[in-house]
């Protein structure tokens, strides 16, 4: 489908052996790439355990700013033995593998139509550098040297960004130039010019960051005023409530008395951590939990009673490959089921669904004030793609008018006003109730249950009382069809075909549909952004004859979903699953519709 | 049912607290337990010691899980908020509750299958936490709401009504509770009003997890001859190894004590709680001597009653988070949030 | 519709106050009628709470053997003065009301429409017996007495039930005797002559017996050769393993060591409860747990597992009324979404779905041998009115013949002759691979996971690896629709439309279908017996335009397992839901279907 | 990865055990945890203690929950069952294991986080069913798995390896353990193999459950300086109060010990445990001296090592639910099933 490598569009993938520092190596890679202006794309493949694994990382350059993975390989740096024949095997004809010639593998390394080029990592390293640990660490610097003279990276970049990395330890700084040095030396030496294809200094990364979404939801919780993170540690969410009580030191602590304006609980399981959000939310306060799929299945009856019970909570679910412990390295689309329908009995959620870490800001604060609109919980259903890997995408923006949008909740002055306070009552006749908050005023007070109770918050066991509730909690889930954000449509009237996608699939898509369109295939686009769907989700099931439901799970769960709470005939929908735990990509894509097309002309 | 509310005529010449409130307006809704639960009893010293105390109702938050017990915070303090939970996961909740609005009085009441068997991980580690509040457990050795299978805390050797033995060690929640370090632990009986207010009220003060085992028979399934959390059993066992009598910041000790005999511990607001020694040997700020003493009696069939330990000066929640004084769900959205110019600068970070 | 009680065809409603004893005096009456040989139904509405609340009992005569509520009450005995005026106005117009009239209520019962009846029940009890509780007890026989001379009860089968009840208690049934007659007295002395229906011996219930779904599972799981019922006691499962305990005490003690052949743990939680059954079912046991919704809900993470590490599991969840806490002692069947795709990640569920206790006994064996054979949890999805209600069933069969399935275990031999075994290796091609039981032979070993695995039971973070495993389970699943019982089904190929039901449902669709045949409305009829659903079904589905889905929840969910999981257009599938947690009743029905087709008709 | 076994070359001259296997056979997979991790000596040890007991390999069921230390039962006994479950409920997946085939030996292995957090519920009731099973927590005071966060056996005042100190009290296993009514309580060192061999022989033998903590540190994530579970620290803390020899039924001791020193307890299959005091006033036979003893040394920050407690008398599992002896997984269809005979007698009770 692609052309092959050219200048500012090629791929580099850096296997290695985790524990032994490879990150800072591959993120200096992709961040020199990044300030000379060419638009990158990371991702990590990394093992679930600490030390000795192999683990991949791959950095796609690409001017035109596509942000999926290629799901090519250029240039392939080996650095794991135990992993040479799988890491040669995949990379593109015509392109190029680096490996540590110290011990030379001709026997293994045996690809006719691609060039390898040995580089004595080890030895120059071992020449260099005495302590054991710094000959490991520089060897993978020093792969980013070489890199560096065969792609022609801009020097003076990568100078100033070690610069700024070790500013306030010159002597890793100097260890690290060396290292440089030695492999950009050593290719310089050694092999004659730089690749066909090069990395030119661009203007295409203006206005842009690189930053995970992990990161970003951490950051959109601060800046949407959440007062409780309570948590259990878990991959890949883990790096939320760090990013969380980062920022919170940053911004909310007193540097005098060392206090803060914010509390972060590591609690003893997720079962708990929701229940502190409950309390949190029942309280009056913003609250959120973040974690991965185990954790929302351990959740269940909390958000059930979070449902029925009606208090706002926000829960970030980081996906992961599942089912079961799963991969949890892995990433996957796979919870949107169990999500939309976590706990027993007629349940129902609300979900957002970002598509990278610019959408975790912004979402993660519109989850707050959906949850406090609606009184119920909302989950941010992102992904490990989203979460853990390093994005680019516009800066980040805040508008410093924005007031939290806390719901109905009846102030001391109302409550002292009316005749009496009754919890349940759908006043405004939009299935949403007036509450109140704990200590508030003693009229305000009720008890908040997961038992049958009536309107008035008592505890009943009658079908008719019970009837009223469960068809006014119908009643606001139809307003919050109006409430969530609409999707993302990309439509024009003269096509009968289209896609519907989700979360971390949009780049690959956003590809493939140019690459279709190169092609003739011109596809409608509509990108789901919430649950339940609204009239424009409709709209668009209604407008089109064949529909791609592209999503990165096994059991077609947001074709799954559509089919329920939409109108739309099955076959309209078509599944177009991926779901071996890496990341989507565009190749698929096209692949998968052109054959589909194909089967269609020869019935 | 619960919305029947108790019918507010106040007598006269009832005694009025220092809000002008009278215990009356302490009370909640009609129970719907069983006649002669032990439960009611408790409900009922909960509205003397809130009463007596004089603690705004609505500035009270009542908290429980799921059973006969978990049922009762509806049945006293009806303005106050309450947070009828799911089973055993209460104390979670109350973590969470308190963790963001530290000025409230926070109340959990449960029972003994909803917090030794379901909810034992989060009761511990909510004492772990210190979280600021009272956890009293109802504790009649059974599940009443589900009718009368042993919970954890059945002894061996107890009969259920059919004639089935308990073979099953119990778990002890005062000795739990000591060691997870636990700042105040106290048992109790809910036919001993006397001995369970003034403990309500030294629990409701403390600045800590106040744990309170209250042995409250379940009339209908666990009060036959063979139990051993009876209303004969318990009376008949009853070892009180220490009295406590709370004494609010403004009063003095009217009562004379002997030297020797009693231990004072000043709570954090300047309440004194004083311990009266029924056992001589017994030292209640001793948490290694408590557990021996518990362990010992326990073996001995007696049921150890009192204020068992306390400790008053171990940090809670907020202090071991570091959390401001002021509630976190009363900070100023702008006191929160970055804004614009903060996120600008923070992306320099980024590129 | 229908025409009003007659002889043999009536219904009687209790109305008393919860643990006052009443249980014993309305199943005498009941079985009083099924001794006379009339079929009965028995519904009992309690509530979630001890003593001193309003309950109510329900009996249905009825001749032609219909074994749904009526959804009408023909005679209402008022015991409870605090719901005078609710049981009042549900009895029929025509009807008769009775009360205790030692204080009488003109200003209350004042329907002109029925006739109210008091008799002086406290009064007349009081004066005979002394003990106080006694008084309260025998009330309740007395108002027995008054039926009995009401409804021209045979008063050899009273005294019959009644000596063979107190057997070894004669001054109970002195007692009781004497309450009887007090009622009976009074009422033949102060009412001229029986009802205008009555009920009159007959032989329509021959070879059956009166059952609660929940002794009926604990006897399956007995006869299925079940040892370990690990629980966490909830309502209104609670009775399974009651009833498995003494069943077990009964058939599997040995008398002289008082061991038994079996274990009953009742674990600290259901997260537990399932781990036990895990471990056992991994072990080579025949293992289940008993639950319900919230039950469900917590047992997600680890329903997850058993899916993808393949271990047989059998849970039986009596559904009551969601979400969360609901309404315990109600009924409704709003756990199947959650049931059939409990868990994250892509996790799907054998489910079957017992529509009576005779149904409950065969069933619940049959989830052995699936939950063997497929190596994977099955859930036996029941409710609350199935499991607690009293019901009428033809006699229990069982074939002696009969040999548990154990699926693809290798014996120590087996594992002898192999040269190597490896853990999940299709060797079959249904998806179904073999497996070895702890303890049987060294060469067995293998190591159980829930993270991502091989073939070869080897750990993987592999994509290709991953794939085949979870592609197999899939192929695994399509197995299962082989295995699985196949629905019932009434049909007709002149009809076009039809009704699709599950579970407890049934009896109401079943006499629904004969009134609206009546009326020249004929409907064909699927009863879904189990989850994921064979060709039959598909089958139904193809040959209707129109098919009404009963079911007793909000969110239509079998209609959506329907959508999800075969090949149906959604307009086919016309929802006729119920969701007050009563049992559902024919007239519901006949008139939800009238309504539509008039609807039909108009447009 | 676990599936590379290791080449089974055995050296000719390797000692073999009574079964004719030597130590190799007792191996596993290859560990994928860090160098110096010490949890793989803790698996070293394992191998160590199985092929002395001369326990068929396939005789033995290996369970664990999630992290680091739960990974750890692919890397011994690869002939043994192995269940690496779900996070902290590994306790209810052994006992449902052993619930059915009592005939196996079950090795639970776990973590700090797996046991004291997510599964502290489950394994505190285990133990109080007492589950005949060794179950060991590779104590770190961290997450190893998900990358250092504290841990509920933290130390007070430990440091993070990013500098962050932790104010919460630790959760105690032994101590808990004791509480529980464990029947057999040891804490020990990854360091100290020869210390850990015989606990880990005398614990498998043991009838009843057997709770070892074995301090066993992350080098990646807490083996620094200011670390209360590095290996320094502990080596320089530890304290152990009492060694504990194994002796298989037929082996004579043959060392001889002083009179007064020396505590022999006889274990149910007629092996002995020979306790040496290195603390004069040690007493594993009473439970209330061996929890005070724990609790001073604990505020001594002394880490007190060795069997510290054993009863071997009280009934396990099986005894209290009245279980009969043959495993439940191999009683024959005919036997359990009561047939249709029965069934239509039955019957009559239900008209
Ligand atoms: C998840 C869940 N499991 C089981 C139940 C059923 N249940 C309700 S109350 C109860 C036990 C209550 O016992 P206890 O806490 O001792 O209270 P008591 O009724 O004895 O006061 C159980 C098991 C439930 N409500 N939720
Ligand atoms: C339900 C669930 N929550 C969270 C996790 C993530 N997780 C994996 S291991 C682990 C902690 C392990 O700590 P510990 O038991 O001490 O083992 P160690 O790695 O330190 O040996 C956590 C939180 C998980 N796997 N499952
Ligand atoms: S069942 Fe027992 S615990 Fe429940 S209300 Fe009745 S007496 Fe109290
Ligand atoms: S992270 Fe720590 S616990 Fe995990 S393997 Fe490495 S050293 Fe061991
Ligand atoms: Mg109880
Ligand atoms: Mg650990």
């Amino acid at each position: 489908m692609t052309t092959g490598p050219k200048d500012n569009d090629f791929t580099v993938k850096i296997a290695n052996v985790n524990g032994t520092g490879s990150a800072s190596a591959n993120t200096l890679l992709m961040k020199v790439l990044f300030r000379m202006g060419i638009p990158v794309v990371a991702k990590n493949y990394f093992p679930s355990n600490i030390q000795g694994f192999p683990t991949w990382y791959e950095i796609r350059a690409n001017e035109d700013g596509y942000l999926a993975r290629s799901g090519r390989v250029d240039v392939m740096v080996a650095m794991n033995a135990e992993t040479y024949q799988k890491d040669q095997d995949c990379v593109a004809p015509g392109g190029f593998l680096i490996y540590d010639s110290t011990w030379p593998r001709h026997r293994i390394l045996d690809r006719k139509d691609i060039t390898i080029l040995g580089v004595p990592l080890a030895q120059l390293c071992n020449e260099n550098f005495s302590a054991s640990r710094a000959r490991i660490l520089m060897k993978n610097i020093a792969y980013v040297g070489v890199l560096a003279a065969l792609l022609d990276l801009d020097m003076e970049v990568v100078k100033a960004l070690l610069t700024q990395s070790f500013a306030s330890k010159a002597q890793l700084l100097d260890a690290n130039q060396l290292a440089i040095d030695l492999g950009y030396r050593y290719a310089k030496e050694h092999f004659d010019g730089s690749l066909p294809f090069r990395a030119r200094s661009s203007d295409k990364t203006d206005d842009h960051i690189i930053i995970d979404g992990n990161t970003a939801t951490g950051l959109g919780c601060v800046y949407a005023g959440a007062t409780l993170g309570a948590w259990y540690p878990i991959t890949p969410s883990t790096s939320i409530m760090d990013a969380f009580r980062a920022f919170c030191d940053q911004y909310r602590k007193d540097p005098e008395t060392g206090l803060t304006n914010s509390c972060v609980i590591q609690a003893e399981d997720e079962l708990s951590a929701l229940g502190m959000v409950l309390g949190a939310g029942w309280n009056g306060a913003r609250a959120f939990t973040s974690t991965s799929g185990p954790g929302i299945s351990l959740m269940n009856e909390f958000l059930g009673y979070g449902y029925f019970a009606e208090i706002p909570a926000v829960l970030i679910d980081v996906q992961r490959c599942g089912p079961s412990t799963g991969m949890p390295t892995r990433t996957q689309q796979s919870d949107i089921m169990s999500c939309a329908y976590a706990s027993h009995g007629d349940t129902r959620h609300v979900l957002l669904f970002p598509a990278n870490p610019g959408e975790c800001f912004s979402m993660s604060v519109q989850a707050f004030d959906l949850a406090e609109q609606l009184q119920t919980p909302v989950i941010v259903v992102t992904d490990l793609d989203i979460g853990m890997n390093d994005w680019m995408c516009p800066d980040l923006q805040w508008d410093d008018a924005y007031q939290p949008n806390r719901g109905k909740v009846l102030s001391a002055d109302d409550l002292e006003k009316m005749e009496a306070f009754h919890r349940y009552i759908d006043a405004d006749g939009d299935g949403i109730a007036y509450r109140t908050l704990p200590g508030t005023h003693p009229k305000g007070a009720y008890f908040t249950r997961g038992s049958g109770h009536n309107m008035y918050g008592a505890y009943t066991e009658d079908s008719t009382e019970y009837r009223e509730i469960v068809d006014r909690l119908l009643q606001k889930w139809e307003a919050a069809k109006g409430f969530v954000p609409e999707p993302e449509v990309h439509y024009s009237e003269k096509f009968r075909s289209g896609i519907i996608s989700i979360g971390s699939c949009h780049d690959a898509v956003v590809e493939a549909r140019d690459r279709l369109a190169d092609s003739g295939v011109h596809l409608n686009y509509l990108r789901v952004k919430a649950f339940p769907f609204g009239a424009r989700v409709q709209e668009f099931l209604d407008a089109h004859d064949r529909i791609y439901v592209v999503e990165q799970n096994r059991d077609a769960q947001l074709r799954g979903l559509l089919l329920l709470e939409a109108r739309v005939e099955q076959a309209t929908l078509v599944p177009l699953l991926h779901f071996d735990g890496l990341p989507l990509n565009a190749k698929f894509l096209v692949d998968a519709i052109n054959t589909d097309l194909s089967k269609g002309k020869a019935a | 049912m619960t919305y029947i509310r108790r019918p507010n005529v106040v007598h006269p010449d009832m005694p009025s607290n220092e809000l002008g409130l009278t215990a009356r307006d302490y009370e909640g809704g009609i129970s719907s337990l069983c006649a002669g639960c032990g439960h009611d009893s408790v409900t009922s010293a909960f509205v003397q010691a809130l009463f007596e105390l004089s603690i705004p109702p609505h500035r009270v938050a009542k908290l429980s899980g799921i059973g006969c017990s978990s049922k009762t915070p509806a049945y006293f303090a009806s303005a106050s908020h309450g947070f009828n939970s799911v089973h055993g996961r209460m104390p979670s909740v109350a973590t969470g509750a308190n963790s963001v609005n530290r000025d409230l009085h926070y109340i959990g009441v449960s029972g003994d299958g909803d917090s030794l068997s379901i909810g034992f991980g989060q009761l511990c580690h909510a004492i772990r936490r210190n979280v600021n509040m009272l956890y009293v457990i109802d504790n009649n050795g059974v599940y009443g709401l589900t009718k009368g299978q042993f919970s954890a805390s059945a002894d061996v050797g107890t009969t259920a009504k059919k004639g089935e033995v308990n073979i099953q060690p119990p778990i002890d929640a005062c000795m739990t509770a000591l060691t997870m370090g636990c700042t105040f632990v106290a048992r109790s009986f809910s036919g001993d009003k006397e001995q369970l207010v003034p403990l309500l009220k030294a629990g409701l003060v403390h600045k800590g997890f106040a744990l309170i085992d209250v042995v409250s028979p379940c009339v209908t399934f666990n009060d036959h001859l063979g139990s051993t959390k009876s209303y004969d059993f318990t009376r008949q066992h009853y070892h009180p190894a220490i009295h406590a009598d709370f004494i609010a910041p403004a009063g003095e000790i009217t009562a004379s004590y002997r030297d020797g005999d009693t231990i004072s511990v000043v709570l954090h607001d300047g309440s004194r709680v004083v311990l009266r020694k029924v056992d001589e040997q017994y030292d209640p700020t001793d948490r290694i001597a408590s557990y021996a003493f518990l362990q010992k009696h326990a073996a001995a069939q007696e049921i150890v009653t009192g204020l068992l330990f306390i400790d008053d000066a171990k940090p809670d929640m907020h202090e071991t988070h570091k959390v401001v004084e002021q509630p976190l769900n009363s900070i100023d959205f702008d006191t929160l949030c970055p804004g614009q110019s903060a996120l600008a600068e923070l992306q320099n970070r980024f590129r």
